[in-house]
């Protein structure tokens, strides 16, 4: 097994290398000249057009892109993510600071999703198809739907109002009351209307279909007719036959969701004013902060990748085909 | 969450402020038009207000005042990042707007007094003399001040912060106000003299930046680490009525109160700066009762009128909007068409619909000055002058529609920072014939290529204000103060009477003389408009009715950092 | 990306008819945003043309008003312009690169192929949102440059369904039994491997188009979508975001409902192909 | 009379589909004594199973169950005690959840019925066979034999009075079925169980079932003893079984029938390798030294050919016999010419096929076509029934003289299909229609040669007989040369001349076909090559 992940993180490192290089590249072909733009920001006016050229030089804009990618590369690997284009302040402490809370973040909104698709999913897969089990089976898939038609923002904004504004029942935002002490506690308050909504927003609707037709599809399967001729009882056929097959999908759903997630959880970010790599990826694009806008890139390819690779060791211990074939292959 | 980015503009990104006795007062005279005696009458109420609080500011405040105990002063802000990595780094001086933090912390020679018309009043210095040729400062230093950290403040300090910020490894963001600077320098421990190379009116604003503590930075500058790198600046030490405790990037930073501050302890023990992304954010923060006051702007009123615990305070301020003309333009050469643009812009419209009906139309860049002038009328908005002026200037009006030589007439309008208004300019000039092309955008794109090559442009939003010292329109209006050398006059506008004006006001000292030239100035404008000038904008400050001790003034867009002026007076039941 | 939505499309595919609402659907709103502007007099950019956030039917305006006093029906036609062209564009490019390397990576020589699996994984790791921001941060804001950023990012589930049709229905016995019963090469490819193929690719296609559209309001919202003097769903959203907090849910609704019909749709079309895809 | 072990009145099943209902079983009345082995026999879609199921309590969800079902006098309707009555299924792999392994789910059957784990399983796992290794595997990891076995363990580890077992042999080859069945007599008689076999294939009910219970649409149509039962049928269902049944026909018994011919064997044969090559002159289709390698799993070599010669001559009617594996689908391909040899050469009347170009071969194509083995995976799925039977004709327009539309409803009658049957498309037609379209389709350029890929292997064994007759009858009557290939030697006296021997992608030996006689003897037969994609052949 650990030879089939390290064989998978041998594949994900280059393929991380190769997003590096694109998104360099491309923050490379910038209409409009940066030293100008950084100037600009800095003289909080007009630029002398001396310190245009001292910036072009001082940030060697003039040398070829492949040695300022090998420059970049060089740092990042030993963990130091340069300077910001902007105020030229160490981007890599600030990132680090803010990766934390963004793990937090998309770690309980992941929850949120897999554990509300799992309920939702399954009480969906064996409620009947007739009379008041179709009614609400039709009522969870239309609420589900709702992170296919309105954006995550939206739906984040709408429910900072109604819930933390207009019952009043969580915090508005941050990860800590203003001036308390950032305890477990608070954290854990302020973080359970944004996970919510994270989960809801993104995952939630996709998880649940995807349990659901799991589910109803496994309770006809030959496996648990078999089992009900050999008067194996109704929920123990759910929890120990229907509920481990139907989450192998969920598990391999959950590798392919990790991006979308991550992108979900910046937009949730910025509106509860969580202080992760969301909001300084959102504002490093609209400052056009390259270095910032590289460093995000790279931490935000990394949870996604750990993500993928968590979900694959998962499937691995939960689905022996899987295992097996790795084991062989 | 459309993020206005103001770099520039500072009136849309300013503090909470309180509102005093006079809050009320503000918010009927704001509906009056925006004449000169009305402005003038405000400040003296707040002068009266201002008495009755000098009496406590006496006594020190805590005493008494027991309810304040174990309070918290909780301020909701945008750019909190950018408050603390620039107000320390940049040695930023006002009229930055991210220099409001170095109120809270930091205190400078002297301090721009917003109720005496933001006169420059001691601070750090007990008193100051200026030599005959305005070319040699002397200030002598308040000796009863202390650092943070209990050492001494002495003149060593201010020659320090000084040099530092002249220093162009710094890269201070106040190199060019301090550009006349010729010598500081400290002949004893409470006395130091600043010489100029050439007499600058504005020195005494430039001088008033924070001053920060030799005894800390001074050596680690030394071994040159760059300022945002020191270890003064994850934890730096001023002088101010709050002292830093701690900061958690991106989310709020915490203050207590400095007991050893030489005005008295602030009366409220802790001070919190929360960082919300926009207005939006901000109203919902305040709406959630999670912070005691924050500036919301028109579109945000809706949000919070009618706020239980809280009051909305609706400020006027200095700050004009305006549409920038290029006057090199083919189209917009002839003074009369610029004039009629001026006359055929729906001002009442943007105030509606941007304001929510709160703003005053703008009729002349000297709005709300120190400056005792008659506003001219020449640019109000009047459709049938203004056809009749385009008319002369050989427009032709087909059935609707503006042409020039039979082309019907399309203008460009660039925008970076203010959409909605620029919506609604486009929208009323479209109203009355004119084809308006808008280009809205992010504004270091916008201004970034308008500082390369203004040519390529038309029109293009902009917001200026004259703080109480008019001179400041001087980088707007004269020939001289091209982008080239440090002015913002984009599209080289030049107009010799302007120019004659502006000289004579700038060297005149007598008051009435200076009044008389820059009504000549602003006479000479109206009839060779450089700009649209639209309206004025209030600030809209949604405050606790638990705070007390907000006396804003008159708030000018550039000096925001004034709004905390007398934050050691606060009081929270 | 793409298999988010076909899981939308519910759990039971729908019915023949399923795809005639679908089409039916949409070729309305596309008819809609192509003729409405003449249809409907109101001028979308026109400010003040009635009180600001005015409910739904105030003096002649069906929708009511925005922000801005602006007549939200003709916003959300003409914004029915921008959305839908590039819903459709990014679809319409996403088909054609997908198509391209899917079928390279199947028919091309097999490094060519790893080349390509590796691409499509490195591409789907890292969060859409980001590679847009970097993106955005070169292109100037606008309708085509939103269509270009959002293209560039939805073409690899395209690519894959293409690459899986194609190796499997390659390996099939009919198109064996087809070439003893003489058919050309063409006659393969155009006769039995397109039709055969086409229903799940269409339904990625579709698929695709509700992402990009869902995805311009968040670019939007953030700036970095299509500015503001160019009408768009998402724009329109974006301005009623504050309203809908004060409770004036109608300028919300009008693009919201608009942008779920096209979502509907395009799940439904997106199902249907799920349905006849017989692999 | 003690009570039977089984006693079923008047059972009716009803499936709920999406649009529709289907009555599976209309009213079935049957009993069993305890410890007798009653055979449940009829097509496919006569609803046995569903009765099997009923009474095991192993439905699909959608099926809705009326009538009375008791077992040793226990309503099953009403009260299922654990244990009781157990069923075999015949997708055993697909019995087993896949994330437990064998022993889990003999050890959760042991919990629920309260039986001792410790001695149950062990002594299940002996009396099936199952090597107790395979135990701690998962069913995916078990060849179709042990998991058929492990299947059975399943059922009978709680010692049930009653056991149902569905066609648990028929994906069996010859040998492993017989031995499955004999473990399943002895265990009815060791562990004095009713045993209810499910089945459509009388071979098998002859030798091992006491009584026999004939179902066909739904109904019970005849119940007796075997022997009766088999000799003197009454139902008309009952007889169309025995009849379609197909002797048995072993290599010996063919040999018999025609000369020997195994050149390492001492007897002469008139028939060697090397005579063949003079009858090329005339042949239709004709091969030379074709060699073909392939690299399978893990390097080692699949179905090649080694230096086969064969030539077929006009009208003349071949079989091709082996073991999968032997080499015949791989020469099957090369005659077809959708795949080259290595070395030799194939020839089309004489033409070198594989020295063509592309476009002058397809124009050769219309003389020589093919019919598969599995007919679905051979049909677009895309086309109808028409336009899968044109398809050909559309190719070569001159081989076909009359209208198209006309040709197909020809067609379509030449094979025994119904012409309005040209709109419907192939998921809806039944196995036996799709290999006659397939037939159709093959026809439809009169072409010179038919190749054939065990064609009937996949039909029911009722069906096989007439499609192997209409396949005799138009090579006869059209004057076409086949190449048929078999694992099944029953079809081979009904079909050809002669045929060859294939082992190890050699011809080991060839045989002329007497006059097709009927005797039938019991013989083991190949496995068939289940899959019918020949490029995944199982080794």
């Amino acid at each position: 097994m650990t030879r089939y992940v390290l064989g998978r993180i041998a594949t994900l490192v280059p393929m991380l290398l190769v997003v590096c290089a694109l998104t360099f590249a491309l923050l490379d072909l910038a209409p409009g000249d940066p030293a100008l733009r950084i100037a600009t920001q800095l003289a909080n006016g007009p630029p002398d057009l001396s310190r245009v050229d001292e910036l072009r030089e001082e940030l060697g804009l003039d040398d070829p892109l492949p040695v300022r990618f090998g420059r970049w590369l060089g740092g990042v690997v030993q963990g130091d993510f340069g300077r910001s284009a902007i105020d030229g302040s160490p981007v890599t402490e600030r990132v680090l600071d803010a990766l934390g809370p963004t793990l937090l973040l998309t770690g309980s909104g992941l929850l949120v999703s897999i554990v509300g698709g799992l309920v939702l999913g399954a009480t969906v897969g064996l409620l009947p198809d007739r009379g008041p089990g179709r009614l609400a089976r039709r009522a969870i898939m239309a609420m589900t739907g709702v992170s296919f038609v309105i954006p995550a923002f939206l739906v984040a904004l709408g429910g900072l109002w109604l819930f933390a504004v207009v019952l009043g029942w969580f915090p508005a935002g941050g990860m800590s009351d203003p001036g308390e002490p950032r305890t477990i506690g608070a954290t854990l308050e302020h973080l359970v209307l944004p996970a919510v909504i994270l989960g809801i927003g993104t995952n939630l609707g996709v998880f649940t279909r995807l349990i659901a037709a799991g589910v109803e599809e496994q309770m006809d399967a030959e496996f648990v007719r078999n089992a009900r001729s050999r008067s194996i009882g109704r929920r123990r056929i759910v929890s120990a036959h229907v509920v481990r097959t139907s989450i192998i999908p969920l598990i391999a759903q959950v590798g392919a969701s990790m991006a979308y997630l991550v992108g979900g959880a910046y937009a949730v970010e910025v509106v509860f004013g969580w202080p992760g790599l969301g909001r300084m990826a959102v504002e490093a694009a609209q400052d056009q902060d390259v270095t910032v806008i590289l460093a995000v890139t790279v931490i935000s390819g990394l949870v996604v990748v750990a993500g993928n690779l968590l979900a694959d060791v998962l499937l691995g211990v939960i689905d022996p085909r899987v295992r097996l074939a790795r084991s062989d292959s | 969450m459309q993020r206005v980015s103001l770099r520039l503009l500072a009136v849309l990104a300013a503090l909470a402020m309180l509102s005093a006795a006079c809050g009320s007062d503000s918010d009927d005279t704001s509906g009056a038009s925006g004449s000169e005696a009305d402005v003038a009458a405000e400040s003296e109420e707040a002068a009266d207000a201002d008495d009755a609080d000098e009496g406590e500011s006496d006594a020190p405040a805590d005493a008494d005042e027991g309810s304040s105990e174990g309070q918290r002063l909780i301020v909701g802000t945008q750019f909190l990042d950018d408050f603390v990595s620039r107000s320390i780094v940049g040695f930023d001086t006002p009229p930055a707007y991210s220099s409001v933090l170095a109120q809270f912390v930091f205190d400078g020679l002297l301090e721009l007094d917003p109720t005496q018309g933001y006169l420059p009043v001691p601070d750090l210095a007990e008193s100051f003399e200026v030599s005959d040729d305005g070319l040699v400062y002397t200030f002598t230093l308040r000796e009863d001040v202390t650092w943070h950290d209990g050492e001494p403040f002495t003149s060593a300090d201010v020659v320090f912060t000084l040099t530092a910020a002249l220093d162009p490894a710094n890269q201070a963001r106040t190199a060019a106000d301090l550009a006349a600077v010729a010598s500081v320098t400290a002949p004893d421990d409470v006395t130091v003299v600043v010489e100029l190379s050439r007499p600058f009116a504005p020195i005494l604003q430039s001088l008033s930046l924070p001053i920060h503590p030799e005894h800390l930075l001074g050596a680690e500058l030394e071994a040159g680490t760059p300022p945002g790198e020191t270890d003064y600046a994850a934890a730096p030490i001023g002088t101010g009525p709050y002292m830093w405790a701690e900061y958690r990037p991106g989310e709020q930073l915490l203050l207590d109160a400095n007991p050893r501050y030489y005005k008295g302890a602030p009366a409220i023990p802790e001070a919190v700066l929360v960082d919300v992304a926009d207005y939006d954010v901000a109203a919902a923060r305040l709406a959630a009762g999670e912070i005691d006051l924050s500036e919301v702007t028109g579109a945000q009123l809706g949000l919070v009128d009618g706020l239980d615990g809280y009051a909305v305070n609706t400020v006027p301020s200095t700050n004009v909007f305006a549409i920038s003309l290029n006057v090199a333009d083919p189209l917009l050469e002839d003074p009369r068409v610029r004039i009629a643009l001026n006359n055929l812009v729906d001002r009442q419209a943007l105030i509606d619909l941007i304001e929510g009906g709160l703003g005053e139309p703008a009729l002349s860049p000297l709005i709300n000055t120190s400056v005792e002038i008659e506003t001219g009328t020449s640019l109000a908005t009047d459709v049938e002058a203004g056809a009749a002026l385009l008319e002369d200037a050989g427009w032709v009006d087909e059935d609707g529609t503006w042409t020039v030589d039979g082309e019907p007439v399309s203008l460009r309008l660039d925008d970076g920072f203010a959409p909605q208004l620029a919506e609604v300019v486009a929208s009323s000039l479209r109203d009355q014939g004119i084809d308006v092309q808008l280009n809205t955008g992010d504004y270091s794109d916008i201004f970034g290529q308008l500082f390369a090559d203004p040519s390529g442009f038309q029109l293009f939003t902009y917001s200026f204000g004259a703080p109480t010292d008019p001179d400041s329109i001087y980088i707007l209006f004269h020939s001289q103060a091209t982008l080239a050398n440090g002015g913002f006059n984009a599209f080289a506008y030049a107009n010799d009477d302007v120019d004659a004006a502006l000289d004579r006001a700038r060297d005149e000292t007598d008051v009435a003389a200076r009044a008389e030239a820059y009504a000549a100035f602003q006479e000479a404008a109206a009839a060779d408009p450089a700009y649209i000038l639209l309206h004025t904008a209030p600030v809209h400050m949604v405050i606790a009715d638990s705070l007390d001790g907000w006396d804003p003034g008159l708030v000018e867009y550039q000096f925001v950092r004034f709004l905390w002026w007398n934050v050691e007076e606060w009081t929270k039941s | 990306m793409s298999d988010r939505h076909r899981l939308a499309a519910g759990l039971r595919p729908g019915l023949r008819v399923g795809t005639v609402l679908a089409l039916g659907g949409l070729v309305f709103l596309v008819v809609l945003a192509v003729v409405g502007p003449w249809v409907i007099d109101a001028d979308p950019l026109r400010t003040a043309a009635g009180p600001p956030n005015a409910a739904p039917g105030t003096d002649g305006h069906l929708l009511g008003t925005d922000s801005l006093g602006r007549d939200l029906l003709a916003r959300v036609v003409v914004g029915g312009r921008a959305s839908l062209l590039v819903g459709l564009a990014v679809s319409i490019s996403a088909l054609a690169v997908g198509s391209i390397i899917g079928l390279a990576a199947a028919a091309g020589p097999p490094w060519l192929d790893w080349l390509v699996i590796r691409l499509l994984d490195a591409l789907t790791t890292v969060p859409f949102l980001v590679l847009v921001l970097a993106l955005r941060a070169v292109l100037a804001p606008g309708v085509w440059s939103t269509v270009l950023v959002l293209a560039s990012f939805t073409w690899m589930p395209v690519a894959r369904v293409v690459r899986a049709q194609v190796l499997s229905l390659r390996g099939r016995l009919f198109v064996e039994a087809a070439v003893i019963g003489g058919a050309s090469r063409s006659r393969v490819l155009f006769g039995h491997l397109l039709p055969n193929a086409a229903p799940p690719v269409l339904a990625v296609a579709s698929a695709v188009c509700a992402e990009a559209i869902i995805a311009e309001t968040t670019l939007s919202w953030l700036g970095l979508g299509i500015p503001v003097e160019t009408p768009s769903w998402g724009n329109i959203l974006v301005d009623a975001q504050r309203e809908i907090l004060i409770g004036n849910w109608w300028s919300l609704a009008a693009p919201a409902v608009a942008i779920a019909i096209t979502i509907a749709c395009t799940g439904l079309l997106a199902s249907q192909g799920r349905r006849v895809d017989v692999t | 009379m003690t009570t039977p072990a089984l006693s079923v009145r008047d059972l009716r099943v009803d499936l709920r589909l999406p649009r529709s209902t289907v009555e599976a079983v209309r009213g079935v009345s049957v009993e069993a004594e305890r410890g007798c082995r009653l055979a449940l026999v009829g097509p496919s879609g006569s609803g046995k199973t569903m009765v099997a199921r009923a009474v095991a309590g192993a439905l699909p969800r959608s099926a809705r169950v009326r009538g009375h079902i008791e077992a040793t006098g226990i309503d099953l309707r009403a009260e299922r005690p654990p244990g009781l009555v157990a069923m075999a299924f015949q997708e055993a792999a697909a019995a087993f959840n896949p994330t437990r392994t064998i022993e889990w789910h003999l050890r959760e059957s042991c919990r629920v019925a309260g039986v001792d784990p410790a001695r149950a399983i062990p002594g299940a796992i002996e009396a099936v066979g199952l090597d107790p290794s395979h135990g701690s595997a998962y069913a995916f990891e078990l060849s179709g034999g042990q998991v058929q076995r492990a299947g059975l363990a399943l059922a009978i580890v709680t010692s049930p009075g009653l056991l149902f077992a569905d066609e648990v042999t028929t994906a069996l080859d010859r040998e492993t079925e017989s031995e499955v069945l004999d473990r399943l007599g002895s265990l009815a008689r060791s562990r004095s169980m009713t045993v209810v076999f499910v089945t459509h294939d009388l071979a098998l009910v002859e030798r091992w079932a006491d009584e026999i219970a004939v179902m066909d649409e739904g109904r019970v149509v005849e119940r007796g003893p075997c022997a009766r039962i088999l000799s003197r049928p009454s139902a008309p269902e009952t007889q169309l079984l025995l009849e379609s049944r197909m002797p048995e026909v072993t290599l010996d018994a063919l040999r018999v029938m025609g000369v020997p011919d195994r050149p390492d064997r001492e007897g002469a044969s008139d028939l060697s390798p090397a005579d063949d090559a003079t009858v090329a002159a005339d042949a239709v289709i004709d091969v030379r030294g074709a060699t073909k390698r392939f690299e399978g799993k893990r390097g080692r070599r699949i179905d090649a050919l080694d230096r086969v010669d064969l030539s077929v001559g006009a009208g003349e009617r071949i079989a091709v016999v082996g073991r999968s594996g032997s080499g015949k689908t791989t020469l099957l391909r090369l005659l077809a010419a959708v795949q080259q040899p290595d070395a030799g050469v194939v020839s089309w009347n004489g033409q070198d096929v594989n020295g063509l170009d592309r476009r002058s071969l397809r124009s050769q194509r219309w003389r020589v076509q093919m019919v598969f083995q599995s007919p679905l995976a051979a049909f677009d799925p895309c086309h109808s029934v028409a336009d899968i039977v044109a398809a050909p004709i559309r190719s070569f327009p001159d081989r076909c003289a009359v209208e198209v539309g006309r040709r197909i409803d020809e067609l379509l009658g030449a094979v025994g299909l119904d012409p309005d049957l040209a709109g419907r498309r192939p998921d809806q037609l039944s196995g036996g229609q799709r290999q006659r379209v397939a037939i159709a389709r093959a026809l439809s350029v009169e072409p010179e040669v038919l190749l054939c890929d065990e064609p009937v292997s996949s039909l029911d064994a009722n069906l096989r007989r007439s499609v192997i007759e209409l396949i005799a009858r138009l090579c006869a009557e059209r004057g076409m040369a086949l190449v048929f290939i078999t694992h099944d030697l029953s079809p081979i006296p009904l079909l050809c001349e002669r045929g060859v021997v294939m082992e190890e992608g050699r011809i080991v030996e060839q045989f002329r076909v007497g006059s097709p006689r009927l005797e039938a003897t019991v013989a083991p037969a190949e496995p068939p090559s289940e899959s019918s994609d020949p490029a995944t052949l199982r080794s």
